[in-house]
């Protein structure tokens, strides 16, 4: 039996709490192995530096992952080169992986237009911060490669809060009604800002919303990458090569937890308590990883210290690099409407310039 | 026999200028699609897509669930892909549950990608009063869309015009909003070539030339306004009719050279007044044009209420004599 | 086990197509009886004159309902006096029973606003064309209802098409969160204009999308208004008394066929086979209330050939009624736009007046 | 020792004004209540409900799921059956998915019943930019809703009016799109009295006397407008500033009264020049003071274009800069 199979409330799991072996691992090669733990290090380190060049005013609000590390990563990995993602707004760790570098990511939060220019050789999609408006456009993206002949996995990523909006309905009931080869993967992280899970529906679980849609539905520990890895290869197959009379697309509910705020604008303790965060931060993904890792004699202390040390400078650089952008010129703001400018915007664009021009840049500043 | 003449055009009405356009550009085009509620089978609602499953088959013909959002929605998402879909909203006054995917996505995927994603897409619905259809139905909300920067508002007046520029509508590499006055779509049938040719977007056309007042309008108002025009002509009120073609962006060269001759103005359509095209146009010829100007912009539209049943629509929808007293009000300024 | 809980696959049935009793027959008064099949036969003489005015042009756009008068009879016969109505255009027959008259449905359709005026004693909701809209109304008033202590239920049409909108989507999802007394119904007539239910949505049953909501759901032949009436009082029940551990929505999927055309403006012929038609015209719900009310002794030839002579003069009177009323005046078009006419809408009423004196009427309509 | 005075009002920011105007009128209608994303364990994201929850409890403090359209579709339903639900949408570029309801429905719901049943409900959203928020953030697309008819379209530009009109928009019998200037949300105190008052809706207010230009503007605008007023006078350029408060509907008199003073004007919004409310209201002054203008009325608003990253973001909202260059413009037309 297929992992999708199981009955939505059974959780799939790999590793435990302690990275002790309880599910069938998939196999992946050490090189991978350590690639996972080292891209899952380097999403929580760069989110610890992201959250504090917020708190010193060297960038805007920014909603940080960490304790999502091991869905995203996890999940990522299952792709291939030529799959597509389309992400939200938090899966900098994911994206990094698919090509999206960290100081492309530093730019986009530090508010640059440069920010959204997704490198050419990334399937990635711009970050979606309108909930849940992305998923009919991975459908829309996936159905278009079927039509094509393509066989291609498309893998959207939204929170449990997404799962209220429309859109998630008619995204995915236009999947299941067109077979698109794409996986829904849902982060469910408890909280939608400050509205928990059991406000947002009162279904049990978000895996058996795929019922409505004919399609498969699966919840797995969001915090295990492993078994995130596992059921996740599983749907991308499935959307390339379907079973007899199976439809490709698949619900993956991740069950996690953010351990932070929702972004830097938001005050967690104000709705949830202390105990309920660390009895979460128990399930951390990386120490779990790294214990199996470990255990495997994959890692250890002296490798751990490189990879730390490879972590390290990796954010520290691209933070250096992000931070030497300057403020992009005025015109950026009318480059890009349409292919070619209409007159009323050129007129508009070069009307400010005169005026930059006669009062000077500051004249248009606010400090 | 059939002269070299009438073989190359077609004696259409709109609406069948509507399916000509897309089966030429489906033809000529294999990434064109069009998909929507009842376009397939039923060759929708309105017949606008009537052959084109049978031509093009179930892949490029799409019914899809009733649903306008996720009918936007994974249009864009095919469209950043590379195809060129044609989703039809089934009437104008149910585009609004797409309104998120419209303004905040097809509108700004090139300017939020910086150029790597782009949105190559034709959302057409029929648009308008006038047809004694049921609540909802006689929608007229061009201007919310002319409000959104990153998208391109068309609204034809002829089958010529439909087909021309809903060829250069979907060869567009923005979203086009195409808006068919339902009111014509059968109302009277004009030339129109077999082959393909293009009418430019943001090019206005002027269908009467007049020296004593400007009248622009659009779509199923270009009717009563010819009419009115035709009208005064005989009291010897020469009137000048512009007909729009695309509302977003305006052709502002031809409507401000026009004003400048005539220095009056008046603008019809049949959406509210407030907020609707008639203010943005009157702000743009006092902007430009103040000092030709003799009369206030007489503003010919829709009243600020909902769109009536229908059997009050006829007084809701600007008329030729509502129109000849706007004009005449504007002359004797 | 209550009949809601049944397997969703299970379709509830109390009569066959030949209306024999293949199930357990719900308590029902003989007047009761009687009178959802004159409600039956009513809704479908009404609607066969109804397509016919139109035809003659005597009256717009008509949505038929023949083939669909066991859903809805059957259903608002479970409602209770105080019970409210959400409708979507379809629901004249249901609308009738609740209090809105034939002669303000046909106003409706001959495009009078009077026809949108539903009478103060009637609890029914707008007719709402929009698909879908209607169902977080319901859902909204149904929850303002519990929270002033009431125990009303709220009762919700819309047919298969409109389970693709969001609105369904969130409607029901509130509903299910704020546990609303609300009933959501269905009508699955198996087309949405020319779109096949299997093209709507790849879930096997309208029915099992309950399951996204935490709610039950359940089939029911919607072509055996007992079945209807039995499945649909248990829904209004459980909205005001849940058990314990219940939540008080419900998603009922009758499941049925329109035989007629969409609308008036609809050939069917263009999309489905005439046999499809005439397997569906053998579940006919009026014959096959009619066997059964006859096989127990209710109906006679005489009971039927009066109600036949009542309902056709209760349609030929509101079709006089109706007809004998005056196109409105162009004020009723500024009339109740907000509470308080403002300036600038007076001056636009005032305006048209002023030039309808001038030019006279005809100038302003078309013939 | 306080006076009378001051135990009677209090100094409150704008987003403490919109709060106190909450609790003010929910301790006196047990119908009013208050819903939406995080408005009520978390106090709203901007803390305009703050404590709301404590007080009136979760009946009337209420979170929903994450879901506009049910957001509103529910108020709607709560609304026609007696209660008066104040929704909050986060930050108005996240009220699309609501759209449908509020023009189909909410704006109709009289019209359609013939009055049998109403939507006096309130839809709260902050708007505009400036504050370095993520995309989609700094929506000022009030326009939109100031072309529905049937909804009346509020904002405010100082606490004293938050509360007034806040109140009055909860008792007034029809729906109200209350747009709150989020840039100023905390940028200035004002005096604000305790008890419950009222601010007409339909009322602009003039904020500054002069003869020389009328200035029409609103919400966050109000600032780098009087900032540039004041500049100017340095000049002895006289500026008059009219703070709208209400776009829709706009207050004719006072815009047409000023204008006629003057005779010279200029509108300035953050939202998008074509179709904002600029366009309609030099609309409005060519039609009812034609003959008292001296020159085109200057549009300073935002660009025809999507609103940038924050990076940009001071060079697309209209500075003092932007509004001194532009007045003068029309002064020396
Ligand atoms: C349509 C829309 N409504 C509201 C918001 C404001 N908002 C941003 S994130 C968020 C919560 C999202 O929760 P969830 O989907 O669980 O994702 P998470 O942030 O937990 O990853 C809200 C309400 C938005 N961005 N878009
Ligand atoms: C939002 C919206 N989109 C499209 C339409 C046009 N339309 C009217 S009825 C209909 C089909 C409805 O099908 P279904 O929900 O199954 O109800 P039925 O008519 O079969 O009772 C469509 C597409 C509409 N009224 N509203
Ligand atoms: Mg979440
Ligand atoms: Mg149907």
């Amino acid at each position: 039996m297929s992992t999708l199979q199981h009955d939505p409330d059974d959780r799939v799991q790999v590793l435990d709490e302690d990275g002790e072996v309880v599910g069938d691992v998939p196999d992946l090669s050490e090189d991978d192995l350590v690639g996972m733990y080292r891209h899952m290090r380097l999403a929580r380190h760069f989110d610890q530096r992201a959250v504090s060049l917020q708190r010193q005013g060297r960038m805007g609000t920014y909603p940080p992952l960490s304790g999502q590390e091991g869905a995203q990563i996890g999940s990522v990995y299952a792709l291939e080169e030529d799959d597509w993602m389309f992400p939200s707004y938090r899966e900098h760790g994911g994206a990094l992986v698919r090509g999206v570098g960290l100081k492309q990511t530093l730019l986009y939060w530090m508010g640059h237009e440069e920010g959204n220019k997704i490198p050419a050789e990334a399937n990635v999609f711009p970050v979606a911060v309108p909930i849940a408006t992305q998923i009919p456009h991975a459908t829309g993206a996936a159905w278009a490669s079927r039509l094509q002949g393509e066989a291609k996995a498309f893998i959207c990523y939204f929170g449990d809060g997404a799962t209220s909006e429309g859109d998630f309905h008619e995204g995915l009931n236009f999947a299941g009604v067109f077979d698109a080869p794409a996986v829904f993967f849902c982060n469910n992280n408890q909280w939608a800002i400050s509205v928990p899970r059991e406000r947002q529906t009162a279904s049990e679980t978000i895996a058996q919303k795929a019922g409505a849609y004919g399609i498969e539905g699966v919840q797995v520990d969001g915090m295990d990458p492993l078994a995130v890895y596992k059921v996740t290869k599983q749907a991308v197959e499935k959307a390339k090569n379907p079973g007899e009379d199976e439809l490709r697309p698949t619900l993956i509910e991740a069950v996690q937890y953010r351990f932070g705020a929702h972004t830097t604008a938001d005050d967690p303790t104000v709705y949830r308590d202390d105990d309920e965060v660390e009895r979460w931060k128990a399930k951390d993904p990386i120490p779990r990883l790294e214990a199996y890792l470990r255990g495997e004699g994959i890692l250890d202390d002296e490798r751990v210290d490189e990879i730390t040390e490879e972590v390290e400078g990796a954010v520290a650089d691209a933070i250096k690099e992000a931070e030497a952008v300057t403020r992009p010129e005025p015109e950026e703001i009318f480059a890009h409407v349409f292919a070619d400018m209409p007159e009323h915007v050129r007129e508009q664009r070069d009307a400010f310039e005169a005026l930059r021009e006669k009062y000077g840049d500051e004249a248009f500043l606010r400090e | 026999m059939a002269t070299q003449q009438e073989t190359e055009t077609q004696n259409l009405t709109l609406v069948q200028a509507v399916r000509d356009g897309l089966y030429t550009e489906m033809q000529r085009d294999d990434d064109v699609l069009v998909m929507g509620e009842d376009v397939g089978k039923n060759g929708g609602v309105f017949r606008a897509t009537e052959g084109l499953y049978d031509e093009f088959g179930g892949d490029r013909v799409v019914d899809t669930p009733l649903a306008e959002s996720g009918i936007v929605g994974t249009a864009i998402g095919m469209a950043a892909y590379g195809l060129k879909p044609v989703p039809e909203i089934q009437f104008q006054g149910f585009i609004y549950p797409a309104f998120d995917q419209i303004v905040s996505h097809a509108a700004r995927l090139r300017t939020r990608s910086r150029g790597r994603y782009t949105c190559p897409m034709v959302i057409r619905a029929p648009y308008g009063g006038g047809i004694r259809a049921p609540e909802h139905h006689s929608e007229s909300k061009e201007a919310f869309f002319a409000h959104e920067a990153g998208l391109k508002v068309v609204i034809p007046s002829t089958p010529y015009d439909t087909k021309g520029l809903l060829i250069s509508a979907i060869r567009d590499p923005d979203p086009v909003m195409f808006f068919e006055p339902k009111l014509i779509y059968r109302a009277f049938r004009g030339e129109v070539p077999e082959d393909d040719y293009t009418v430019p977007i943001g090019e206005a056309a002027v269908r009467r030339e007049g020296t004593d007042i400007s009248v622009f309008t659009y779509g199923a108002m270009t009717r009563p306004t010819m009419d009115a025009a035709e009208h005064l002509a005989e009291d010897g009120v020469d009137v000048e009719v512009v007909d729009l073609r695309t509302v977003s962006p305006l052709d502002r060269d031809t409507i401000v050279e026009s004003f400048k001759k005539t220095g009056r103005a008046a603008v019809v359509h049949e959406a509210p007044k407030s907020g609707g095209l008639a203010g943005e146009i009157t702000a743009i010829i006092q902007e430009e044009a103040l000092l030709y100007q003799e009369a206030p912009v007489e503003r010919i539209t829709g009243f600020d209420t909902p769109f009536p049943l229908y059997a009050l629509e006829d007084y809701y929808l600007p008329s030729a004599a509502r129109v000849e007293a706007g004009i005449r009000d504007a002359m004797e300024f």
